[in-house]
């Protein structure tokens, strides 16, 4: 990261007098590599071929932080502010105050209820979740499981996003648990995302119930966290164990067969949609968006970009590496080199 | 004539080791009593008793003829017993004046009077001749020895009580000072008051005392009137724990 | 303000009952001189911090930037305010910022879920606050266990608390103007200007009578010099602070006007009042510092040291719930999260940037203050830098260790010179 | 175990110089009759959390699970073991938990980006450890910045220090086999009753030499009988968890066999010993206890305070470091949250539950174990429960409390019998 | 003859409050000198200059003939200065033993010989003749005043240094105990020792010292031989600062 967006808004400053200066507040640095490694890259590309000056900070998970940056913003002269919010109380109001200074507002990745923000760009979380319910589906069918129990490693309870997850991957699964064609195991939420903490929360899962034949994990932290402790007892490869991000970790796991599928959102697309949309309320000008999604709480239509995730697995990893989301060299290392011809990856 | 505190067949033990054994004690109205003994007789452990500090094993407490339960140095100041302690229990984080009212402020209202007690403070303190004290605003902290004696001593004479307890008051004092406090206690005991004095030193012991109390090695070893004794029996008691007919026989109570 | 002068921190040399040292202003310069600088450090590493942001970034300086900073400091000043009393007795509250959670949870679930008025929810809020302070001294003093173990336990069981109220990671909106407006608006402008000639009239007003009571009593007095001089600093700086938020500071005024002072100004200054008054002229306060410079010697003196620690806990809990509202007014909605992350450790340090002790005995609600003006100057001036995340948090530690370095060196100096 | 017995928590009155008071069982018994109870109510609460899991969930007491108790703990116990060090100062490590996190990921980089051997990469994060304890012991002892606020301070830095050292956020996996080794694998059954046999005859062998040395010179000494039960004891207890541990626990033993003590168990076994030594047979130990009791009685006893400080941070950062390698050990990566959420608050916790004071001069390297030990069961027990998340933490919390208030009623008691 | 320890015009200030205005003072190997003055008199202070826990504002240390800087206890120490302060700095929550080794603690190797700092420390206190102290290993916070105090003597004179000072310390201490630390320090300045004595008793002052300083108000008011003074002047000393010809003229120094 470093303060490159410093220097980006100096150089590009007299280039774009008329136009104004985008902000965007990215939530956190800790519960997915994407925000720092991947979203803040192809933002700032994007707003430096556009030649607009931007602010990108990081809201390390604290609402209040998040309410100062936004201020902050505001004082630096931004026009457009762009926030992926920490929770839709927060975000709504940051884009009320906004508002009431004229400033325009995108929805980035996550939607602001009742917010009223001017667009919304993101991957539909609940369909990453439906993605998850299914790949396991498909995984314990390949593995042809009997009636196979079902554990839950849920995401941070107090994270909204994750409640969507779950909403997603229970669509899937619970008729299959009503029609007695899976067993649903332990269900438990690991605060903040926490690795450490999931490893013991698994660990003692196992512990109360060792025949469990499927772990739907929110994320790839997650199910590494899972399949250390399937390691342990010499179960990695047997329990199929879900995944999101399509972080090295997580398609190395694919690639050795511990994992079974990962999400994978090129972010590369969401981020020069929304760049697109920021830039254009920059300059003035009024873009339009291709569809709508109805915030059900406010009832009103907002304009929309959405994306759709894909799913990951053995067979198309080879995919996230085509789309440069992930480094070759960087996933290829020591053992998985094999692997990776295995996959198919160039 | 019953004496205005009195404590019964005191055990005091701290875990495995007893301090006290079978300790009674007596201290009459308008007397000065001394109570003496060896460095670690237990004479500052049956003060702490007395005022509460440390619960007892055994015995009993008596106060103006009835038994009395103190559990703690709320009950002992609501009985009208003020004890001056060794180890003198100031706050150092506050000041002098701060100090003397500690617990039993003068207030306007809800506001405190700090006027008053400012001038209170200062006409006690003077009575001591305290000349150096730079300032009773002064942290106590920064006093000397024998200034923080005082002001231990100052602030256990400024109520109304029955009974004074001084545990070594005059040890950290100069000279004049020591004569000061030593007229005090006399003072104190002729205003009725019943003044308990501990005190190393024989000569003030017998200057101002009307009966003496001598620990030895937790147990007591006699309790006679000043007027009866010799300085060199006194010596003797608190050095063996007995002296001719007086203190303990082989170890027992006499 | 007035009160703090005289807290037992800064035994003030001139109340001699010798008049041998007569000239206050003498005796402050020459405590200054002697390193007793009272609360002269804090403000010098809060003057280097502003200082440096505002050569860096020219925008911390404008009127919309020192407005934003009460308003982003306020939660945190007034939890820390609170925490002041259980540091006092070298206690610890864990739980503060999660309580300040639960208030803002049960504020929103009285106001939203109940449709009941502002009042009530607050009112509700802040007895939540009483019952759990209530139930953590107690735990602490009459169980025994230590206030670190107590407070972390309750640290857990209100984030659970915290998701039943708010029903397991979602979050409620708050629209309630009243609630709204403690954060978020301002008072008119005349308002603002009235309410600083009260003020300071007030404030006048009773050092005046202070020190005429005492002349009249024949104790040392301040002079009226002195009194003229305090009194004249406090309405040069707070009239340039109201003028300052006074003025016009909407980006486009055209469209909507933004000026006067933010109405958590009124509310902390409120607080400051209350609490000062009660530190340094109750006898409660008294017990207070009494119990935590030396608990046994506060007992011998027959202060009921147990309830004395459990009021500290109740304020400080009751101080966390209005935190808890002042946040939820800032983001107008709570969810589970309110209160934690960084909340609790910004709010003990700044306590201790203030000059708080955390072994007890030493504190002033003003700490609270200046130690909160710290770490909100430091946000402030840090989300202006425009760092990415890792430099940033690099960046805000060594900030925060520059200003406590400036404020440590002076009270070294304070030490040495055989000062405590 | 056996240093423990003579810290200075715990006079051994039997030491006496008259030698009226001999017998020293006895006097262990009228000890604990009077309330001074030592280790004896941790222990007991611990007793009551584990009979109240065993009875919700018969699960727990398996020998897997018991198994994992001790890799589940052993990071926060080897974290808390360093904070012992500190805590004895009466000072505070809040960035203990991110130390360990930005020693875990110098740990991943020297391993995997740089493909370094497994003892460099180890031998790196220990330095990085040693470098940071010294920056932070600094900073308090010289400069004088409280260590609350210096900490706080590192506790951001470090954050960002481990973000840039795992390239914003990526999770970087632990490939390396002997490094996994530690907290995943376990040590050979046989290798496992050998270490029993030899630490209980070194046990002995060391009671017995110090027993007849100091009768040889007169002074008084434990009875053999007294020694004689100690040892048994040991090795009964001892000889009961390396059974247990050498069970076959695997879920399909057919398939692969689990067997054996945990190799982290050895680990914590020598670095307890390790600080046992070090705090109370040697002179630097006493002199922690010293500074910790009395900083000024120390200083005048010509202890060179500042370096003692310097020293207690150096040896909790260089712990935090080795707790980082065992946690990264367990998870087989490390990223950026490694160290943080709840472990400090746990690792402070855990010496805290185990009798370390807050405030200094009291706290063995073996309250980390009993306390460390008490959040691992816990955290064990809790997981088994099946909670949702807020009803999680609720009961967390309130078990939590629970367990400490046993150990506080029993202390309450040890203090009303007079003892300290 | 050239004292062992001289202090020459010292002036120490806490903050705005000077303590002690040019104060001159000496100590003779193999004499003991008394230092007396009133409650605040600043002796306390005067010892604590010299022991390098508080920094002088003015003047100089001169040891031995050189003028030596003592910027903290550890030069005091290493210079020989050994000092038993008035209020003792003793750790509370160590054992006698380990109080009385701290800093100077007896190893064998790396590991810390117990059984030879408890042999010594015993012996040293049978000298001191402490009956009553139930154990050397029992913590100090447990000891009563006068046993803290011996606690301290002992600690102070269980090694091996050429300036011993010790403030007050026979002031919580019994009749017995009284003679055994007044003997002993007779014992340390025949040994050719500096021994400076610290004491608001005359008797014990004229009992034992050769030289007599008095301050008074933070200045020397006189420094004489015993043999050269009454009883009565050194108390008009004290109290007045001055006494004949001796003492201040209208409050500078002689
Ligand atoms: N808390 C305690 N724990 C254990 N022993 C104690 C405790 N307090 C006092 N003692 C012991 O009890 C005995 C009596 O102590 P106490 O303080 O009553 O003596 P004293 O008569 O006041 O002596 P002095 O004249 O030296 O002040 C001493 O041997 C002391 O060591
Ligand atoms: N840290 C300090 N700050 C301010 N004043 C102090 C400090 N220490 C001592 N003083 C003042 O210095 C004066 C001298 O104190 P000192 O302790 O030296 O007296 P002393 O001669 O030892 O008296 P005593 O016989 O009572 O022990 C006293 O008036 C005291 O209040
Ligand atoms: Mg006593
Ligand atoms: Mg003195």
């Amino acid at each position: 990261g470093g303060d490159s967006g410093q220097t980006g808004a100096t150089s590009t400053a007299e280039s774009s007098q008329k136009a104004g200066k985008i902000g965007v507040i990215l939530p956190d640095s800790k519960s997915s590599a994407r925000w720092e490694t991947a979203d803040r890259k192809y933002l700032e590309e994007a707003f430096k071929a556009a030649g607009v000056a931007y602010d990108i900070q990081n809201a390390q998970n604290d609402k209040t932080a998040f309410q100062t940056i936004a201020d902050q913003m505001m004082t630096n002269g931004a026009t457009v502010l762009m926030i992926v919010n920490l929770d839709s109380g927060t975000g709504k109001s940051v884009i009320e105050k906004a508002k009431s200074r004229g400033v325009a507002t995108i929805d980035y990745d996550r939607l602001t209820l009742g917010g009223g923000a001017a667009f919304y760009v993101s991957f539909d979380n609940t369909k990453v979740g439906t993605l998850q319910g299914e790949g396991l589906s498909k995984c314990l069918a390949d593995k042809k499981a009997d009636k196979p129990i079902v554990a839950y490693l849920n995401g941070s309870p107090t994270d909204n996003n994750a409640t969507l997850f779950k909403q997603g991957y229970d669509g899937v699964l619970k008729p299959k648990f009503d029609a007695g064609e899976y067993v649903k195991g332990p269900d438990q939420a690991v605060p903040e995302w926490d690795n450490t903490q999931a490893g013991t929360i698994f660990e003692q899962m196992l512990t109360t119930e060792p025949k469990i034949a499927g772990v739907l994990a929110a994320n790839d932290g997650l199910g590494n966290a899972a399949i250390t402790v399937l390691k342990k007892n010499n179960l990695n490869g047997k329990v199929p164990v879900t995944g999101q991000d399509a972080t090295v970790q997580g398609l190395q796991n694919i690639l050795a067969g511990d994992q079974c599928m990962t999400v994978y959102k090129a972010v590369k697309k969401e981020a020069d949609a929304a760049a697109k949309l920021a830039v254009a309320l920059a300059k003035g000008e009024k873009p339009t968006a291709s569809g709508s999604v109805k915030d059900p709480e406010s009832g009103q239509d907002v304009p929309s970009e959405l994306l759709d995730p894909q799913a990951i697995t053995f067979e198309n990893v080879k995919d996230v590496v085509a789309d440069g989301y992930v480094a070759k060299e960087d996933l290829c290392t020591g053992d998985f080199a094999a692997k990776c011809t295995e996959a198919g990856i160039q | 004539m019953t004496p205005l505190l009195e404590v019964r067949g005191i055990d005091k033990s701290f875990g495995p080791v007893q301090v006290l054994h079978d300790v009674t004690f007596s201290a009459y109205a308008g007397e000065v009593t001394a109570l003496v003994g060896d460095n670690g007789a237990g004479k500052s452990t049956l003060v702490k008793c007395v005022g509460g500090i440390h619960p007892i094993d055994a015995g009993e407490i008596v106060f103006d003829g009835r038994p009395v339960q103190v559990h703690g140095p709320r009950d002992a100041g609501e009985l009208g017993i003020e004890i001056v302690y060794q180890d003198l229990a100031l706050c150092d984080n506050l000041d002098i004046v701060q100090n003397m009212f500690l617990g039993r402020e003068r207030k306007n209202g809800l506001v405190l009077d700090e006027a008053t007690m400012e001038e209170l403070a200062g006409e006690t303190l003077e009575g001591l001749s305290v000349r150096t004290v730079k300032s009773i605003r002064q942290r106590v902290s920064s006093l000397s020895g024998g200034q923080r004696q005082t002001v231990a001593i100052a602030k256990a004479v400024l109520w109304d009580s029955k009974v004074v307890i001084l545990d070594e008051p005059t040890a950290a004092l100069g000279v004049a000072q020591t004569a000061q406090v030593l007229e005090l206690v006399r003072r104190l005991a002729d205003k009725g008051l019943a003044v308990v004095l501990i005190s190393h030193n024989m000569n003030d012991v017998f200057a101002v005392s009307d009966r003496i109390a001598a620990l030895y090695l937790g147990r007591m070893a006699a309790q006679v009137r000043t007027a009866d004794v010799t300085h060199a029996q006194i010596v003797e008691l608190i050095t063996s724990g007995r002296s001719g007919d007086l203190g303990l026989k082989n170890g027992t109570a006499p | 303000m007035s009160k703090v002068k005289e807290l037992p921190g800064e035994a003030v040399v001139a109340a001699a009952s010798s008049p041998s040292i007569t000239n206050s202003s003498r005796a402050y310069l020459e405590r200054v001189r002697g390193g007793d600088m009272g609360a002269l450090p804090a403000v010098f590493g809060l003057l280097v911090l502003c200082t440096a942001f505002a050569l860096a970034r020219p925008s911390f300086l404008t009127a919309i930037n020192f407005a934003n900073l009460f308003t982003q400091g306020a939660a945190i000043t007034v939890i820390a305010m609170g925490l002041v009393f259980v540091l006092l007795l070298g206690e610890i509250d864990l739980s503060a910022g999660f309580t300040s959670g639960v208030c803002a949870a049960v504020l929103a679930v009285t106001l939203t879920e109940m449709g009941l008025p502002w009042y009530v929810a607050v009112l509700a809020a802040i007895v939540s606050g009483v019952i759990i302070g209530t139930m953590l001294g107690t735990l602490v003093a009459k169980v025994g266990i230590p206030s670190f173990v107590v407070t972390l336990a309750a640290f857990l069981a209100f984030q659970g608390l915290a998701l039943v109220l708010v029903s397991e990671g979602t979050n409620i909106s708050i629209n309630d103007p009243v609630i709204k407006a403690i954060a978020q608006k301002n008072l008119p402008p005349a308002l603002g200007w009235g309410l600083y000639a009260g003020c300071v009239a007030a404030y006048a007003l009773v050092q005046l009578t202070r020190a005429r009571k005492r002349a009249r009593r024949g104790l040392v007095a301040e002079p009226l010099s002195m009194i003229a001089g305090r009194v004249g600093a406090l309405a040069v700086v707070a009239g340039v602070a109201v003028y300052v938020l006074n003025l016009e500071r909407s980006f486009n005024p055209e469209f909507a006007s933004l000026t006067g002072v933010p109405i958590v100004v009124p509310v902390i200054l409120a607080l400051l009042v209350l609490w000062t008054f009660v530190l340094s002229r109750t006898a409660f306060g008294r017990h207070l510092y009494a119990v935590g410079g030396n608990a046994e010697a506060a007992r011998r003196a027959g202060i009921a040291v147990d309830r004395i620690r459990i009021s500290a806990f109740v304020i400080c809990s009751s101080m966390a719930a209005v935190g808890g509202v002042i946040a939820a007014s800032r983001a107008s909605s709570v969810d589970p999260n309110t209160g934690g992350s960084s909340v609790l450790l910004y709010a003990v340090g700044a306590a201790v940037i203030g000059g708080t002790s955390l072994f007890g005995g030493k504190g002033r609600a003003l700490d609270a203050i200046l130690g909160g003006a710290v770490i909100a100057v430091i946000e402030n001036g840090m989300g202006l830098m425009q760092y990415g995340a890792s430099v940033k948090y690099l960046v805000t530690g060594f900030v925060l260790l520059l200003a406590a370095g400036v404020d440590a060196l002076a009270r070294k100096r304070a030490a040495a010179a055989g000062l405590r």
